[in-house]
């Protein structure tokens, strides 16, 4: 008897745990976490960050899969992941999937990462490298280690982008506890991941960083390419600080790791 | 108004010294000193890229037929400083270009000179509409 | 026309600012001691965090020399030389170059831009950036530094010719990084353009060209073990009252700043001692390659932003095309021979 | 003699406890945050089939009929091989502990693991089942011999997972065993061959999207009263059940009879494959661990050594071949 109740109890219990934790990941535009304070008295999300998930290899849900190059073996085997897309798959007109399979078959010749192209956004918050956020009032810099890759985010002064980038134009402001980064002035060279999702030029990205605890931040994006997508869409997920007191953005200069992937046929050939 | 660096000398302490401006690659080594050319087309494209920006000039040939060159030209980013975007040179301005084609005899050469229909510089001193002549501060 | 007009009011701001900088310069004491007195006047706003604010865009294009013309003897020019130095110098940068010769196969810099006298310049009245040796010349290479400089010569021979193979051409021209990214930050011809951010804590210093960061700690952290190397070394910085000071080890050597080998180390003190100015010293240590350690100083001016995104690799075309050529030329030169051999 | 008579005690037990399983009276211990405790080391070890034999009608053997039935399975897996016979090419299973009658194994009366249908057999093919079979058998051709590669071997051969690994857990024929332990929200399953774990939440979670595939499905668990509800969708279909597809739903019930006993059932629901689901119970009996680390690909030279005595034996009879040829 008592028995029964204790398990009707855990039900119960772990039924609202889980409802709770949805509802927590649902409702980030009201956390109820209020993060230390910088100076300036802005939410301080100062700090290097990390996301920790495979949505660089797929933010679409996926099954594990061997690696796309066969000397690397199990070292580079693509990890099964439950995907970061809000409703679980991108919604592509017919013509624009069919060009995502098409990247996606072609990856190890097409995808900008292989040829260490600067990652574009926001495919570079969740690369399987740190990034710093440095928070001053005019600018957040946002530093990856990948290619060195680079974000201004203005905070002031804002502007439209003079010409397309990589990483793009972004601007920010504060809402509440929330960092909303609005980024436009995309080339339509980057990618989404390493599975062939991409954009257009007409790309526009629009960020939340919040912070849901002392070392976690909720990272939210809505992404809108009418010349791709039939509607706006969203990913989420968390992003966790790197807390060893040593933690330092390193160098990944990549480029000459591709060189002669890229140029190697130009090579003067042996007399 | 021509930069004067020469890019056949390999002495890095003259660039230091002398402060000349240094080219980010051996341009000579790209385009033929040979192969001078004077091209006559209309702008289809411009990449605004680093190191060099690229122009898609569309030139009709002599005998009729149409092609695309490729134009290399300057680093955007002093440009940009200077107001210039994305929105300055319309997709189909007339432009002549005189350059040096490339050594590899592809549809390629570096743009010694952009040249308006006016006779003007594309780009000079700020001079391009929208430019604001200048840094802004 | 618009251009001409536009060089001169140029060359007039550039007296004005002559005047200026050269108080703003002014941690040359026996050059303008007056003005070295004002500047010391000078307090630096703060970052809300209490840091001095060393924040902006920043440029250290200059035509002052890094060593000292062999014919000139002084430290510092008097204003008017100084003038007619930087018009030279200007001048010679905007020469046209003769059709039809090696020169002449470039874009022309005036046309983006890209020289000089066009944007910003940090001005001085030095006659060299090095201010120590005295005379304003980096000391002579030592024996070893000479056998290093050698062997590196000797392998880059034995390479072979600089277009055969991309590993042969130049870092700058392979978009990995620019020969004066530093540290020290080196004029860099154009672009020569910084940013600094400021954050709690750290320091963020963005080189323009190809988008070098460094992001220096600021808690005193020790330096990583030696086998931790990277092509801008590390770098820790503290503040010694408004001066930031920087120093960097764990090079990898293969950026080498005048020759200096792996084991360089450099002290960088960034002092703002105006609104549009920052004094910047480095000091250079290197016994595999000089007997003595060596200072220079080179002005940081506020210019205006933003930095575009340097984005280089993606686009660089350029090395395809140079590639592509040198194979064409040989090809064209093998078969000219086969016609040669069959005549 | 003495593991004779320790099995005939735990036969009788189990052959009890099957009988009367509809109304237990045995009430689990419980884990420190309330489950129902499963834990410990568990065999499937069984000498019952999964189907009714063809001769067989009734759904239980009498005691002794089942006895009889035991003994005659335990003399045919002892039994010495022919001496140069293909089947005498083997290590000899007995003196590695490997027949199951040297370890744990689990009785029932059942002649069959199969309960419903009532017939103890896996119900008729559909269509489109039989046209998946004929595509596997293409497929397989298409890869060749089994020694053609490594990857026309079969999956147990190259240490991938074992056939019966599951779900449903079937018997593995030797070391047929689990370890399971639970922890607040989660109950763990682990199978010993090829070191399979299953990590089957309790939260209500949903299963992922059919995009994430798995060889072992995706697995959600539930207390349904005293027993672990677990259904596991999501396979990937490279691993068939008895011939089922990548649109297997297994439903797992886990009760604990006894202290020593669970009672395992399962269900079986593939519309691709079967005309009807269909149900198999076994009880799995406590046994002894530990269980040691079954890492298999890392010193599987065997499948090497195949693959090296087929390239041999092929260049053989090419010589041969030519030799003939010239002659």
């Amino acid at each position: 008897m008592r028995n029964r109740c204790l398990t009707t109890g855990n039900v119960v219990a772990a039924a609202s745990a889980g409802l709770l934790l949805l509802a927590t990941l649902a409702a980030a535009q009201a956390p109820a976490y209020r993060a230390p304070r910088a100076p300036d008295g802005k939410p301080n999300l100062n700090g290097i960050w990390q996301a920790m998930n495979t949505a660089h290899w797929d933010i679409e849900a996926h099954s594990s899969a061997p690696s796309p190059a066969r000397e690397l073996g199990a070292a580079g085997a693509v990890p099964a992941g439950l995907g970061v897309v809000e409703g679980g798959s991108i919604p592509y007109t017919p013509e624009a999937l069919a060009k995502r399979n098409e990247n996606r078959a072609n990856r190890l010749k097409l995808d900008p990462e292989v040829k260490c192209y600067l990652p574009g956004v926001p495919r570079a918050t969740y690369m399987p490298y740190p990034f710093q956020i440095i928070q001053s009032q005019k600018h957040v810099m946002m530093v990856h280690e990948y290619a060195g890759a680079l974000r201004t985010i203005y905070m002031t002064e804002q502007t439209e982008a003079p010409a397309d980038s990589w990483m793009g134009w972004s601007n920010g402001r504060w809402e509440g506890e929330t960092l909303v980064v609005d980024t436009k002035g995309f080339n339509d060279l980057s990618w989404f991941d390493r599975a062939g999702n991409f954009h257009s030029d007409a790309l526009h990205v629009v960020e939340r960083f919040t912070a849901r605890s002392p070392d976690t931040l909720n990272y939210e994006v809505t992404i809108e390419d009418p010349k791709v997508f039939t509607r706006p869409w969203k990913m989420s997920m968390p992003l966790y600080r790197r807390v060893e007191p040593n933690a330092q953005i390193m160098e990944l200069r990549c480029v000459e790791f591709v060189e002669d992937l890229l140029y190697g046929h130009l090579r003067k050939q042996p007399k | 108004m021509r930069s004067t660096f020469l890019v056949g000398v390999t002495c890095a302490c003259l660039l230091l010294v002398a402060g000349r401006v240094q080219a980010h690659h051996a341009f000579a080594a790209e385009f033929d000193v040979n192969k001078p050319l004077t091209l006559k087309g209309s702008l289809l494209k411009w990449e605004m890229v680093n190191p060099h920006s690229w122009f898609h000039v569309v030139v009709k040939e002599p005998d009729g037929k149409i092609t695309t060159w490729l134009i290399e030209g300057g680093s955007p980013n002093q440009l940009i400083r200077m107001g210039v975007t994305k929105n300055t040179v319309p997709i189909g301005t007339e432009l002549t270009i005189e350059g040096y084609r490339a050594k590899d005899g592809t549809m390629k050469a570096v743009g010694r000179n952009f040249v308006l229909p006016d006779g003007s510089r594309l780009f000079l001193g700020g001079s391009a509409p929208g430019g604001g002549g200048g840094d802004k501060k | 026309m618009n251009r001409r007009s536009l060089v001169s009011i140029g060359v007039v701001t550039l007296a004005v600012a002559v005047l200026v900088s050269s108080a703003a310069a002014g941690q040359a004491p026996s050059a303008a001691p007056k003005a070295a007195s004002a500047a010391k006047a000078y307090t630096p706003p703060r970052t809300p965090d209490g840091q001095p604010d060393l924040q902006g865009f920043w440029t250290n294009s200059t035509y002052v020399p890094l060593e000292r013309p062999k014919d000139v003897t002084k430290e510092f020019y008097t204003p008017a030389e100084a003038e007619e130095a930087i018009k030279r110098a200007a001048a010679r940068e905007a020469e046209q170059t003769e059709p039809g010769t090696t020169a002449d196969v470039h874009y022309d810099f005036s046309q983006f831009g890209l020289d000089r006298s066009q944007s910003t310049i940090a001005r001085s009245l030095r006659t060299s950036l090095v201010v120590d040796p005295p005379e304003g010349r980096i000391p002579l290479v030592n024996a070893e530094g000479q056998k290093r400089a050698q062997a590196l010569a000797a392998a880059r021979k034995a390479r072979g010719g600089p277009y055969d193979a991309v590993e042969n051409m130049p870092i700058g021209s392979r978009c990995i990084i620019m020969g004066g990214s530093g540290p020290p930050l080196m004029n860099a011809g154009y672009n020569a353009n910084y940013q600094i951010v400021q954050a709690p804590g750290y320091v963020m210093i963005l080189t323009e060209m190809i988008h070098d960061v460094r992001i220096i700690p600021l808690d005193g952290r020790p330096q990583p073990p030696q086998n931790v190397r990277q092509w801008t070394g590390i770098s820790r910085g503290r503040w010694e009252g408004n001066t930031l000071v920087v120093e960097t080890t764990n090079f990898n050597g293969r950026n080498a700043f005048r020759g200096a080998s792996e084991n360089v180390k450099v002290t960088e003190r960034f002092s703002r001692v105006a609104d549009d100015m920052i004094d910047y010293k480095f000091t250079v240590e290197d016994p595999a390659t000089w007997d003595r350690s060596w200072t220079a100083e080179a002005p940081l001016a506020k210019t205006g932003g933003p930095i575009f995104e340097f984005a280089c690799h993606e686009t660089n075309y350029g090395i395809a095309n140079i590639l592509a050529g040198a194979r064409a030329e040989e090809k064209a030169a093998a078969e000219q021979a086969l016609k040669k051999g069959s005549n | 003699m003495t593991r004779y008579l320790f099995g005939v005690l735990a036969f009788v037990t189990a052959a009890s406890l099957t009988v009367t399983a509809q109304a237990p009276t045995y009430r689990a211990p419980r884990t420190p945050d309330g489950q129902p405790d499963l834990q410990g080391f568990w065999t499937n070890a069984t000498y019952t089939p999964l189907e009714r034999p063809q001769n067989v009608t009734k759904e239980f053997y009498t005691p002794a009929e089942a006895e009889a039935a035991i003994k005659l399975a335990i003399a045919r897996e002892a039994a010495q091989t022919e001496p140069g016979t293909t089947a005498d090419v083997h290590y000899d299973f007995s003196q590695f502990g490997l027949d199951r009658s040297q370890s744990k194994f689990t009785r029932s009366l059942r002649t069959s693991l199969i309960v419903d249908p009532p017939n103890g057999r896996i119900p008729p093919t559909t269509a489109e089942g039989k046209r998946r079979i004929a595509e596997r058998e293409a497929e397989a051709k298409r890869l060749g011999g089994r020694w053609d590669s490594a990857e026309s071997n079969q999956l147990d051969d190259r240490c991938l997972i074992m056939a019966g690994a599951g779900p449903p857990m079937m018997d593995a024929a030797y070391n047929s065993n689990y370890q399971i332990v639970q922890a607040p929200g989660y109950v763990m399953i682990l199978t010993e061959m090829i070191h399979d774990v299953r990590v089957i939440p309790l939260d209500g979670r949903p299963q992922p999207p059919s995009t994430v595939r798995q060889w072992m499905g995706v697995s959600r668990g539930r207390w349904d009263g005293e027993t672990l509800v677990v259904e596991t969708t999501n396979f990937n279909g490279k691993n068939p059940f008895r011939g089922s597809t990548d649109r297997l739903r297994v439903t797992e019930r886990f009760t604990r009879v006894a202290d020593d006993t669970i009672r395992y059932t399962f269900t079986v629901d593939d519309e691709a494959m079967w005309t009807r689901p269909w149900t198999g119970e076994v009880p799995i009996v406590k046994t002894n661990g530990p269980i040691f680390e079954h890492a298999c690909h890392e010193g599987n030279y065997g499948l090497y050594n195949t693959l090296v005595g087929a390239r041999l034996e092929e260049k053989r009879a090419a010589d041969e071949a030519a030799k003939k040829g010239s002659k």
